[in-house]
């Protein structure tokens, strides 16, 4: 019963800073998400409030529907690596783990086998976050092979298509023609197909988005959540702009996420027979929770 | 307990059974109680190429690892190995140690006069003997050369008895675990065709062995 | 008797205790200033520091914060024990170890990678450390001791802390109320008056109000939070 | 798989055991057999090494839970970590340019508390490419933080390696212990190794008895980072990192006692009253072991200081063993000669050292060379060797 390790022992309640409290009284920890959900948020307390992110970022505000969208927060472990999506995501009330540069996946396929091999019958959920340079140039083989190995964790790429966090470099997923740092003419190649790498790599469920939309977006985090318990390793390919190094103004940062929707951006989910009766299976109405 | 150290260093080529014979030795001195460590030569093994393999041999446990460097024993499973150089250590002789042994398959000269003159120095014992001739006449295959150059070998150490030698061989061929190349194993298998029968391999083998002792002692190389 | 490891703050990098030849204490031995003493002369000099110097102070970790276990229960009981018997005494929790942004309360908690913002702000120049895990006591203890002149006491579930000015291993619900009788008697010795008292609560801000928050509360931020098809909000920062 | 479960006492020492002609890959996995491990990764580094495979081979046959090959060493290295950071109790082996591309993971093993064992079975790493012993590798792990043990023979390697695992969780230690020998001389040789029976196994790993929370949702708190980004900011301390890395170095020197408890000591003396002696580690020790048995043949009063432990570094035992040496003989399988740069060091008379023999490349480390250095020292005339 894990829940367990969230409850304040009773004679502390009282020494424990109300943030604390908070959280269990007030917040997502075993409730259901048709109370905590990613929609009402606002009205619960949040698993990450304060960051140290730059004012604006799409970034952090997918990072807070993130953790909203969570089925089981009291169960799940993120992993992330250097890049701006830590700061934030070590501030929440979730176990994180910031590894070495880009082995976000490997330490996942440890960390998944391990908990099945603990925890037969529970589900602990393994959700790997972290930025396009961490996933797809120096983690790329890590990743590739945790897919191809069908390692059973949920991978989320936040792509702002440049080393935001080192100060504006070059990415592979960075569009062609960019100027940036390390592209001082423009970069000469294309932005890598990283959903295409997913679905030839194995992974049962990827989805690329531009997360303008609050309730798909919780929707779509869950259902790879639920698919990798499941059936196998899943993608979310994630636009989360970098206002700062592409000047994008804040005021124009939702703009930009709707635009980028448009073209490179557009909304694309693949899944695999299984998943697809999976979901049918999970979802009879309008998103309903799975029961545990 | 005075201590009794044999190094040795045998020369050969792939599929003359040096390994195996190295084995056999180091069985033999484990089941006389005494001690004897293997190292298997690593890399290439094809038949015809240059094979080295080292047995240590004594009466005390050995700590020291790794190739024989120093040998007290040198043992040429061919000619070759010295006629045309095919050997990992040139020249063949490379660190012998004084007073020490060298044991050619062989019944002609090849030693030119410098070799002569290295080992003449060292004041070592130059044995020769047509070891292949001996195998064929005796099991009819020079598959078990192996086996009379070792019976030279044993021979002239004298460090176990004939039990400890036969079931030694049997535990080579009849089985109990041991780690063999890829490639000696193999050739055991091909030993084993031709005898079809493992008792017999058996036999014509200690036949070898027994014949080669005998030969030492009454050419009294024995040290 | 020799003091290796000393009340601070003795300057900008620490020597640490192990590595000045303190060496933990062997099971039913504690330690002090990094020599290995019977554990009731530990508890002793520790019982002495809480109650002669300012603000005594109990950091709970998150081992006993956290009803994860069956002995919680117990063991909190038996430290609220103790700490309603030191004159003064507040409870000043450890319950996370990440660095926390923009910076904690030093009022309501203690953080290990900046444990001196609680003791400095606080004056707390006598402390107990209890339920933290050993690694992250151990950085907090250094620290302290580098850049404050507090006496430390770890009560430690394991083996012990070098770092610590006393050190108790092993420590069950009954230690911690052995612990109490100590101090109990060296207070009657010392001839300080004092009745049971419990620490006062967190002052930590008060409860929002979840009932009827909405997102109308969130103000300019409020369409990073709620964005509603079609909408786009533009009069912000 | 059932078994009877011990402690590390009663398997190394007091369990009724039985000889065994085994080679060193074998041995380490014999160990490996009877550590109740959780989960091993592998990746090939075969022919160096064939311990991997034989750890597989112990999955198929229910000794080790978990087991998988992955991509590559610096993604085994972090699965590693991350399975360790579950609560299970790991193992994994790796030799030469295998350690080096899994290094950038295994120096952060220690600072992130990972109680795992590390296998080096050490081949050459220097360009050009060559699968021969070498241990210059071990230099790149001198300075991690990871607790070091070299094996000299295979028996050292199935005791080092089953007390590695005992070590690696001991709450003030838990970071992970390294066991290295030489690849081809050990890991290929066969010695005789004394085993419990294989009915035996190491107690579980009980993931909370640990200095840090496990990071499995069971234990508090739930706002864990056990590896922190650190830099200075007003909630950082300064000395965050540097009290983060003296406790790394800690618990390696609290390794020492669990040295002297179950591997009786980081170094062994033999004719302590020497004035000549050799000091050396794993494989390098038994060819001094030899030199000393050889000397003592010759009536030369030679002893022997063979070093177990090469971190935590047994600084104060050397110092004491070599008090009235004249000299020192540090015989080594690589060119640098760390260990000998390690005792000169630490020793007051550190011009006593002298500077090998030393074989680096996959040479063998002949006993004479250091019968040679034995003369030297004591003015002796030594036989020339012929080349």
């Amino acid at each position: 019963m894990s829940l367990q390790y969230m409850v304040p022992s009773a004679n502390f309640k009282k020494y424990l800073p109300k943030d604390y409290v908070e959280l269990v009284d007030h917040g997502p920890f075993g409730r259901d998400a048709s109370e905590v959900g990613a929609e009402k948020i606002g009205t619960f307390k949040e698993l990450v409030e304060e960051h140290p992110m730059c004012s604006g970022c799409w970034m952090a505000y997918f990072i807070k529907v993130f953790f909203a969208a969570l089925p089981n927060p009291e169960d799940t472990v993120t992993i992330g690596t250097a890049g701006c999506g830590r700061l934030a995501i070590s501030q929440a009330a979730v176990p994180f783990i910031y590894g070495n540069y880009g082995d976000q996946n490997a330490i996942a396929s440890g960390l998944t086998r391990a908990f099945r091999l603990r925890f037969p019958d529970r589900n602990k959920d393994v959700i790997t976050i972290a930025g396009d340079g961490g996933m797809m140039d120096i983690g790329f083989s890590m990743t590739m092979h945790a897919w191809i190995r069908q390692e059973k964790f949920t991978t989320i790429m936040l792509d702002n298509e440049v080393y935001g966090n080192t100060g504006g470099q070059e990415s592979g997923m960075s569009m062609k023609g960019a100027i940036l740092k390390m592209s001082p003419t423009g970069k000469k190649f294309d932005k890598m197909p990283a959903t295409q790498l997913a679905i030839a790599a194995g992974c049962v469920y990827v989805v690329r988005m531009s997360p303008t939309n609050i309730k798909r977006t919780a929707k779509i985090i869950r259902r790879a959540i639920f698919a990798a318990r499941e059936v196998g390793p899943t993608f979310l390919h994630v636009y989360t702009s970098c206002n700062i190094e592409y000047s994008i103004p804040t005021q124009d940062v939702f703009q930009d996420a709707k635009d980028r929707e448009k073209d490179r951006f557009k909304f694309d989910e693949y899944m695999t027979d299984e998943v697809a009766a999976l979901i049918e299976k999970l979802e009879p109405k309008k998103e309903k929770k799975a029961a545990n | 307990m005075e201590l009794k150290r044999y190094n040795i260093r045998i020369s050969g080529l792939g599929g003359q059974g040096v390994v195996t014979s190295a084995h056999i030795v180091g069985g033999a001195m484990d089941n006389a109680g005494q001690f004897a460590s293997l190292v298997p030569f690593f890399g290439s093994e094809k038949r015809m190429a240059p094979v080295e393999a080292y047995v240590r041999a004594s009466n005390q446990p050995i700590y020291e690892v790794g190739e024989v460097v120093y040998p007290d024993i040198i043992m040429i499973y061919h000619p070759q190995v010295i006629t045309h150089g095919k050997s990992y250590t040139m020249p063949f002789y490379t660190g012998l140690k004084p007073n020490g042994v060298v044991i050619i398959n062989t019944d002609v000269n090849v030693l030119n006069k410098e070799d002569k003159a290295v080992l003449e120095k060292l004041n070592t014992t130059v044995i020769t003997h047509d070891c292949t001739k001996m195998a064929q006449d005796i099991a009819g295959t020079e598959l078990a050369t192996n086996m009379a150059m070792m019976g030279i070998l044993l021979g002239v150490t004298n460090l176990v008895s004939m039990d400890d030698i036969e079931k030694a061989v049997k535990e080579r061929f009849l089985g109990k675990s041991f780690v063999a190349s890829g490639g000696t194993a193999s050739l055991d298998s091909a030993i084993e065709k031709k005898f079809k029968k493992k008792e017999a391999l058996l036999a014509k083998n200690m036949e070898v062995i027994t014949a080669a002792i005998d030969l030492v002692k009454s050419k009294g190389w024995a040290r | 008797m020799s003091k290796k490891v000393n009340v601070g703050p003795v300057g900008y990098m620490p020597q640490s205790a192990p590595s000045m030849g303190v060496e933990l204490s062997p099971e039913g031995k504690g330690l002090l200033y990094g020599e290995i003493v019977e554990e009731e002369v530990a508890m002793k000099e520790a019982a002495k520091a809480l109650l002669t110097m300012e603000n005594p102070t109990i950091f709970p970790g998150p081992q006993v914060l956290w009803d994860w276990k069956d002995d919680v229960a117990d063991k909190t009981n038996a430290i609220l024990e103790l700490a309603s018997e030191i004159p003064n005494c507040r409870i000043i929790p450890m319950p996370d170890y990440r660095p926390k942004y923009p910076k904690i309360d030093p009022e309501a908690e203690i953080n290990p990678n900046h444990p001196n913002l609680t003791i400095l702000h606080n004056r707390i120049k006598a402390c107990i450390f209890i339920g933290v895990h050993c690694h992250y006591a151990n950085l907090s203890l250094r620290m302290i001791r580098s850049g404050a002149d507090c006496f430390t006491i770890a009560m430690c579930a394991f083996m012990g802390h070098e770092e610590a000015m006393a050190s108790i291993r092993d420590v069950h619900a009954s230690d911690v109320r052995r612990f109490k009788e100590i101090l109990i008697q060296v207070r009657n010795e010392l001839g300080i008056e004092h009745t049971p008292t419990m620490p006062p609560p967190n002052p930590s801000l008060p409860d929002e109000k979840w009932d009827d928050l909405s997102p109308a509360d969130y103000g300019e931020y409020r369409h990073l939070i709620m964005s509603k098809k079609g909408e786009h909000v533009t009069d912000v920062e | 798989m059932n078994k009877e479960l011990h402690d590390i006492e009663y398997l190394l020492k007091e369990a009724p055991k039985k000889k065994h002609f085994i080679t060193g890959a074998q041995a380490m996995s014999e160990a490996v057999k009877r550590a109740s491990v959780d989960m091993a990764i592998a990746y090939p580094i075969t022919p160096q090494s064939e311990v991997m495979h034989l750890v597989g081979d112990l999955y198929a046959e229910g000794h080790v839970t978990e087991y998988y090959r992955a991509e590559e060493e610096l993604g085994t290295m972090s699965a590693v970590a991350g399975a360790a950071r579950a609560g299970v109790r790991m193992f994994t082996a790796t030799s030469g340019p295998g350690l080096l591309r899994g290094l950038e993971a295994i120096v952060s093993w220690p600072g992130h508390r990972i109680p795992a064992v590390l296998g080096v079975l050490t081949r050459v790493v220097n360009a050009p490419l060559s699968i021969q012993p070498d241990n210059i590798e071990m230099a790149y792990l001198l300075h991690c933080g990871i607790v070091m043990l070299h094996a000299e023979n295979q028996q050292d390697t199935f005791d080092m390696t089953l007390a590695a695992f005992a070590i690696t969780e001991k709450v003030d230690v838990y970071i992970p212990v390294s066991v290295s020998t030489e690849g081809f001389f050990v890991t290929h040789a066969k010695g005789y190794v004394e085993m419990p029976d294989e009915k035996l196994a190491l107690t579980k790993h009980d993931p909370y008895a640990a200095p840090v929370p496990v990071m499995d949702n069971e234990v508090p708190p739930a706002r864990i980072q056990r590896d922190a980004p650190v830099q200075k900011s007003n909630f950082m301390s300064y000395l965050i990192h540097s009290v983060w890395q003296q406790e790394i170095w800690d618990s390696n020197r609290r390794a020492m006692k669990y040295i002297y408890q179950y591997l009786g000591g980081p170094i062994e003396v033999v004719n302590p009253d020497a004035d000549v002696f050799v000091l050396a580690s794993g494989c390098a020790a038994a060819q001094a072991r030899e030199a000393q048995r050889y000397s003592a043949n010759e009536g030369l009063n030679v002893g022997l200081v063979k070093v177990r432990a090469i971190r935590p570094f047994p600084e104060t035992e050397i110092c004491a063993a070599l008090k009235n040496a004249k000299a020192v003989i540090i015989p080594e399988h690589n060119i640098e000669g760390w260990l000998s740069k390690e005792v000169r060091a630490a020793i007051p008379n550190g011009g006593i050292v002298v500077n090998g023999p030393r074989v680096y490349g996959g040479m063998t480390l002949p006993v004479e060379l250091i019968m040679k250095e034995i003369y030297d020292a004591y003015g002796m005339e030594s036989h020339v060797l012929q080349a």
